[in-house]
This record gives C-alpha cells, structure tokens and sequence, in this order.
C-alpha cells in the first residue's frame, strides 16, 4: 500500500465514521465498538472490490466544491422555475434540441461533475459523454446557448487543478 | 402543514403511477417508477413528522438507496437484452 | 424566532409540494420521453430539496435526525442526476429519439447510436 | 417492474398502520431485491421459454378461484384493530407488557423475534438456508464447464455511472451494519440487513461486472459464510443448552438475564444477518453466471 492510497483509505474511514456517529445516536461503548468494527469492515470489503480510489474519495476537489455547489444552487433554482413556467404554458412552449458540446474537463470526474450537473439543472440532460464531447439534449435553445457560453465547464475545470 | 405537503405528494404519487401504466415505452416507465421512488422517499419522510416518528427517516434513506440500485438494475438489464438480441439477429 | 422558523419551513414544504405536483403534471403534458425527463427532473431536484430543508427546520435541533435528512438529500442529489443520466443514455442507445422543436438549430444526431428502433422499444412490459 | 411499485406501495401501507419494521423489510426486499432477482431469471429463461402445456386459462381459473376464497376467508377475521380479536388477547399483550421487563430494549418487534419467537426465526433462517442449497443445487448440477461471464456490456463508457457507483458502495455497505446493529433500537435488524448489504454487492456486480465482483468476494468462502450463519444462531441455542437452559433460552448465556437476553439477540441478529446477504449474493451471482453461459450457448 503506498502512501497514496492510504490518503483514501483515511478519507473512507472519517467518512462511515461520520455517517455513523451522525446516525446512530447512541454513544454506548457497546455500539460505538459496533460502528469502529463495521466501519473497519467496510473498509476492508471495499478494498476487495477495489472501489478505493481518488475516483471515490475526490480529495482533490477540496473546498472549492463548496462554492461550486452555491454557484450550482443558484442555477438549478433559476432553471426550475424556468422549466415549472414551461409545464404549465403547456407543450407548445416547448422546442427541444440536441447539441454536441466539448467540454474541456480532464479527468472522468470533471466530466463527471459536469455532466451530472447539466442533468441537475432542469432543462437540460446529458444524453452521452465520450471521450470530450457530450451530447446534450435540452428544452429550449436558449439553455444550449447558455450552455455554449461556458460558463459551467469554466467552473467544473477550475474544481481539476 | 405537513398534511399539505403529503398530499402534494401523494397526488404527484398518483399521477406517476398512471404514467407508469400508460407507458408509451419502457423507458417512460422506468422513468414514472423512478419518480415514484422519490416521491416515496418524500412521503414516507413527511409522513414520520405527520406521526411524529422519526425513525421512519430510516427507511425513507432505505428507500432511497434500493430505489437506485433497481432503477440502475432494470436499465442494465434491458441494455443486456439488447445486446444479446442484436447478436442473435446478426447471426 | 420559534415563529419564523415554522413560517419559513411550512412555506418550504408548501412550495416544494407544488414543484412536485407541477413535475408529476408535467410527465403527463410533455410530448415525449426525453421532455418528460426534464418534468421528472423538476421534482427530483428543487422539489426534493425544499421539502427536505423544510423538514430539517422542525427537527428542533436533534442532530441524528438532522443528519439522517442530510444524508437522504445529499443521496437524492448523487443519484437522481445519474439515474437520469442512465435512463436518456440508455433510451437514446436503444433508439428512442427526441422529437425535436426546430430541426435547423439542431446537429444531426450522430449515427453511432445506432439505428432507430422504435417498434421494438415499446411494450416491452 | 410494477411489482416494485407494488412493493413501494404495500410498504407505505405498513407505515401507515404504524407497523415499521414491516415497511423496512417490505422497502428492502420487495422493491428492491425482489425485483433484480426477477429480472435476472428473466434473462436467463426468456431464452428458452418451453411451449406452454397447460391452457393458461386454467391457471387463470385456479387464481382468480384462490383469490375468491381467501377473500371470503378474511370475512371471518376480525376487524381490523379490533380489540377483542384473538391476536391481541392470545399472546400480544404479554409480549407488549412484559417485554420492557424481561428483554429491555426499547424495539419490541426485534425482542418478539428474536427472543420469544426464537425457534420461529431460526426456521425462516434455515428456510433461507434451504433455498440457497435448493438454488445451488438446481445450478451448479453443470459444474466444472469454463463459466462464460455476464457478457459485460461497455461499461468503460458509463463514466458517471461507475464514479457514482464507486462512491456510494461504501456507505451503502455501512448503512446496511447500521441497520444491524441497530434492529434493538429502531426498525431494522438481521433480515434488513442483509438484504440491503447484498444489495451494495449486486449494484457493484450491476455496475463492474460479475468477474470482478466474484474476484473480490469468492463464492466458496460466500458459502461458507452462508452457512456459518446459521451455525451461529444454532451455537448461541446449544451454549444455551451447555449453560442448563433450553435451547435458545438466552437468560442462561450470562449472569444477568437482561444481560443474557441482549447477548443472545445480538448474536443471533448477526447470524440471521450473515446469512441473509450470503444468500441473496450467493443466489444473484449464481444466476448472474447462469446468465452469461445460457447465452453462450444459445447466441
């Protein structure tokens, strides 16, 4: 195990530990050496199936993805306002269209965040992603142009380096 | 209140159910179903304020996580099959 | 303080109900699969949350509950996107196609998806 | 897949009757296992489905004739929360009254089960045991031939599918050992379980492929462990027996009683849960293989 992945491991472990201190809501010696049993557990299972990896434990992204996600709530609350005037207009106020986008994210995780935020914003789904380019299928062409903009890729590539 | 938000949520329930059936393809209703497990997720959350039991926000998270894991389940599944029948056609 | 708290998550719960209600309408007046998606998407999200944080202000503070609705919205908020994700990829891989509004903004789509198949998609239940 | 909904909708039932840990098992068995397991038996029948020998409108006769009779059957039960109904005057309110006393955990249902219906629960874990021995029977009568894998379809190319996946293994897994150890406080216990801890295994074969996933949890030591669980619920009855109680009389296994009772039921949720999710794992990747060598054969 090199050094590298032991930064995983750790992260993994203050993780469950977390989400079970958070849960339980028992601190009897009995369940808290329950949980340190169950986490170390897990650990090792997930070691098996080989699932730890700066793919699953995205230390790399640090604080920044906290901003991200203010900058994404915002977003995702002005879509859905959007989208929710677009139901009750009714099917006419709708022209969907689908777009081949580039997008300039690195790593699998950036398309990732990427493409997984273009879905959460409503009015927009990525319908693929291969090697670069991602197929976005949306309501309206303004969400596309908006898309186009970059704004959103701009982002999710400030989160890789 | 939370009555308010429960029946919201029982009605969208409803009319996922009806999508479900109605179809018109697979994929509308894996959507509907996958819909209804959120939704599901929502009420049963609601609902254990409604009863005052917060332990019904266990199975609200089991919910969630198992609604996941078929939805996923389901789709691989077509997705094999289409694939199995596309090599059986080319054969 | 107790007051505004209740105003401000009965409003949350409120609005959030009716996102759900208006998504769940929305999968009944869109035209097609991949709009529908867009309705489905509506309640997954902002629908989900505000009923989620209007609960979270009436637990009155007690952490395991807190938590416990903090780990359904951070799930729901993973999920519902790749479950999404999923659903449009495999529905486009398997030859459903969007009906498209102006066809002259829209690239083709590409070829490698492979045919068209609509007859054999349908009813498959 | 509408089964699901079913499942989904017969589970906000039971909550609505107040009845959580039935919702929990419903919420996890139902929706979700069941319905995977299904279509992984479709996979592998679809392909050959036999002509029919029957008229299936006899088949529909004998249901819809059950139908009628258990319908007319429940005329004769009480009315729902009907106080004087034999269930609540038989046994119920000594288990209700008394449990807080004899047990002392605040979950009745868990203490019901485990404790005063011990012998009920250790046969539904050995029936569990049965159909896993009755599976393997059925499948593995073909051993030994080169197994060909579930024929994996592009799974390179679900980038967000496998990054996601990968992210929410783990905490699925440690739910699942929360909802274990938990079963004596809230709505949960071994069944539960180890229903949703197969279920992070079955998403990881869903996602990575069988071949990897066998890799990691090899199906002989997944056997063994299915049956250790049983032993386990059957060891805590014998200890019980060698300290001069009865069997599973868990007052006998410490000093205390109330100690004895907690010891034991711990144990024996732990036994039930192994083996509940070395069952369900054991049966999927079975299929899950059987899968990908009827295909074989026949593409």
């Amino acid at each position: 195990m090199t050094i590298k992945s032991s930064r995983y491991t750790i992260s993994l472990i203050v993780v469950l530990s977390l989400i079970w201190i958070g849960n339980s809501g028992f601190y009897n010696a009995m369940l808290l050496s329950f949980g340190a049993v169950s986490v170390l557990f897990v650990v090792f299972v997930a070691h098996r199936l080989e699932i730890v990896d700066e793919e699953s434990q995205p230390l790399q992204l640090g604080r920044r993805i906290f901003a991200f996600w203010m900058w994404l709530l915002k977003e995702i609350v002005q879509s859905n306002i959007q989208v929710i005037k677009r139901i009750w207009l009714g099917p006419k106020s709708i022209s969907p269209v689908v777009m081949q986008l580039k997008m300039s994210q690195q790593t699998d995780m950036g398309k990732t965040i990427y493409g997984n935020s273009v879905t959460l914003t409503p009015g927009t789904v990525t319908l693929d992603i291969e090697d670069d380019v991602m197929t976005v299928y949306a309501l309206s062409y303004d969400s596309i142009q908006y898309l186009q903009g970059g704004e959103m890729d701009r982002r999710v590539k400030r989160l890789e380096d | 209140m939370f009555l308010a938000a429960a029946i919201a949520l029982m009605v969208a329930m409803m009319l996922a159910i009806l999508r479900a059936f109605m179809g018109p393809t697979l994929y509308d209703r894996i959507l509907a179903v996958n819909l209804f497990g959120t939704k599901t997720v929502l009420f049963i959350a609601v609902l254990g304020y409604l009863m005052g039991r917060p332990e019904f926000l266990d199975i609200a998270l089991v919910y969630a996580l198992i609604n996941f894991i078929t939805v996923i389940g389901v789709l691989r599944f077509f997705e094999y099959k289409r694939t199995v029948d596309d090599s059986k056609e080319e054969a | 303080m107790a007051i505004f708290l209740d105003v401000v998550s009965w409003a949350l719960l409120i609005l959030g109900g009716f996102m759900c209600f208006s998504g769940a309408v929305g999968i009944h007046r869109f035209p097609d699969f991949f709009s529908r998606m867009h309705a489905a998407g509506v309640t997954d999200t902002l629908g989900s949350s505000l009923i989620l944080i209007g609960l979270m202000l009436q637990t009155g503070w007690q952490a395991t509950v807190l938590v416990k609705l903090a780990l359904i919205f951070l799930f729901i908020l993973l999920t519902s996107p790749t479950a999404s994700h999923a659903l449009a990829k495999a529905a486009l891989h398997g030859g459903l196609r969007p009906k498209l509004g102006k066809p002259e903004v829209s690239d083709e789509i590409p070829e490698k998806f492979g045919k068209p198949r609509s007859e054999s998609v349908n009813n498959q239940l | 897949m509408l089964m699901g909904v079913y499942s989904l909708l017969s589970a906000s039932f039971f909550v609505l009757m107040d009845a959580v840990d039935v919702a929990f098992t419903e919420a996890a068995v139902g929706a979700g296992i069941s319905t995977i397991l299904m279509l992984t038996v479709l996979a592998m029948a679809g392909r050959f489905e036999n002509r029919a020998l029957h008229h299936p409108r006899i088949a529909l006769f004998v249901v819809i004739g059950t139908g009628i009779m258990l319908v007319y059957g429940t005329f004769d039960m009480p009315a729902f929360g009907d106080a004087n109904a034999p269930v609540q005057t038989h046994v119920a309110p000594h288990y209700i009254q008394q449990s807080a006393d004899e047990i002392d955990i605040p979950n009745i249902v868990t203490s019901v089960l485990a404790s005063y219906r011990g012998f009920d629960t250790f046969g539904e874990v050995v029936v569990v045991f049965a159909a896993v021995i009755g599976v393997l029977a059925l499948l593995e009568m073909k051993s030994g031939e080169a197994s060909n894998e579930l024929a994996p379809a592009p799974m390179y190319q679900h980038k967000i599918l496998r990054i996601v996946g990968k992210i929410l293994i783990p905490p699925i897994m440690l739910f699942a050992l929360y909802v274990q150890f938990h079963g004596e406080y809230g709505p949960g216990g071994g069944f539960q379980a180890g229903v949703i801890f197969s279920a992070a295994i079955i998403l990881h074969a869903i996602l990575f492929g069988v071949e990897k996933t066998q890799k990691a949890i090899s199906l002989p030591i997944v056997k063994i462990l299915a049956a250790l669980g049983v032993l386990i619920y059957g060891s805590v009855g014998i200890v019980a027996m060698l300290n001069g109680g009865n069997f599973l009389d868990y007052n006998a296994l410490a000093e205390n009683d109330i100690t004895g009772q907690h010891v034991g039921i711990i144990v024996i949720e732990l036994g039930v849960g192994i083996t509940v999710a070395t069952a369900m794992m054991v049966i999927f990747l079975t299929f899950a293989r059987r899968v990908g060598k009827a295909n074989g054969e026949t593409a």
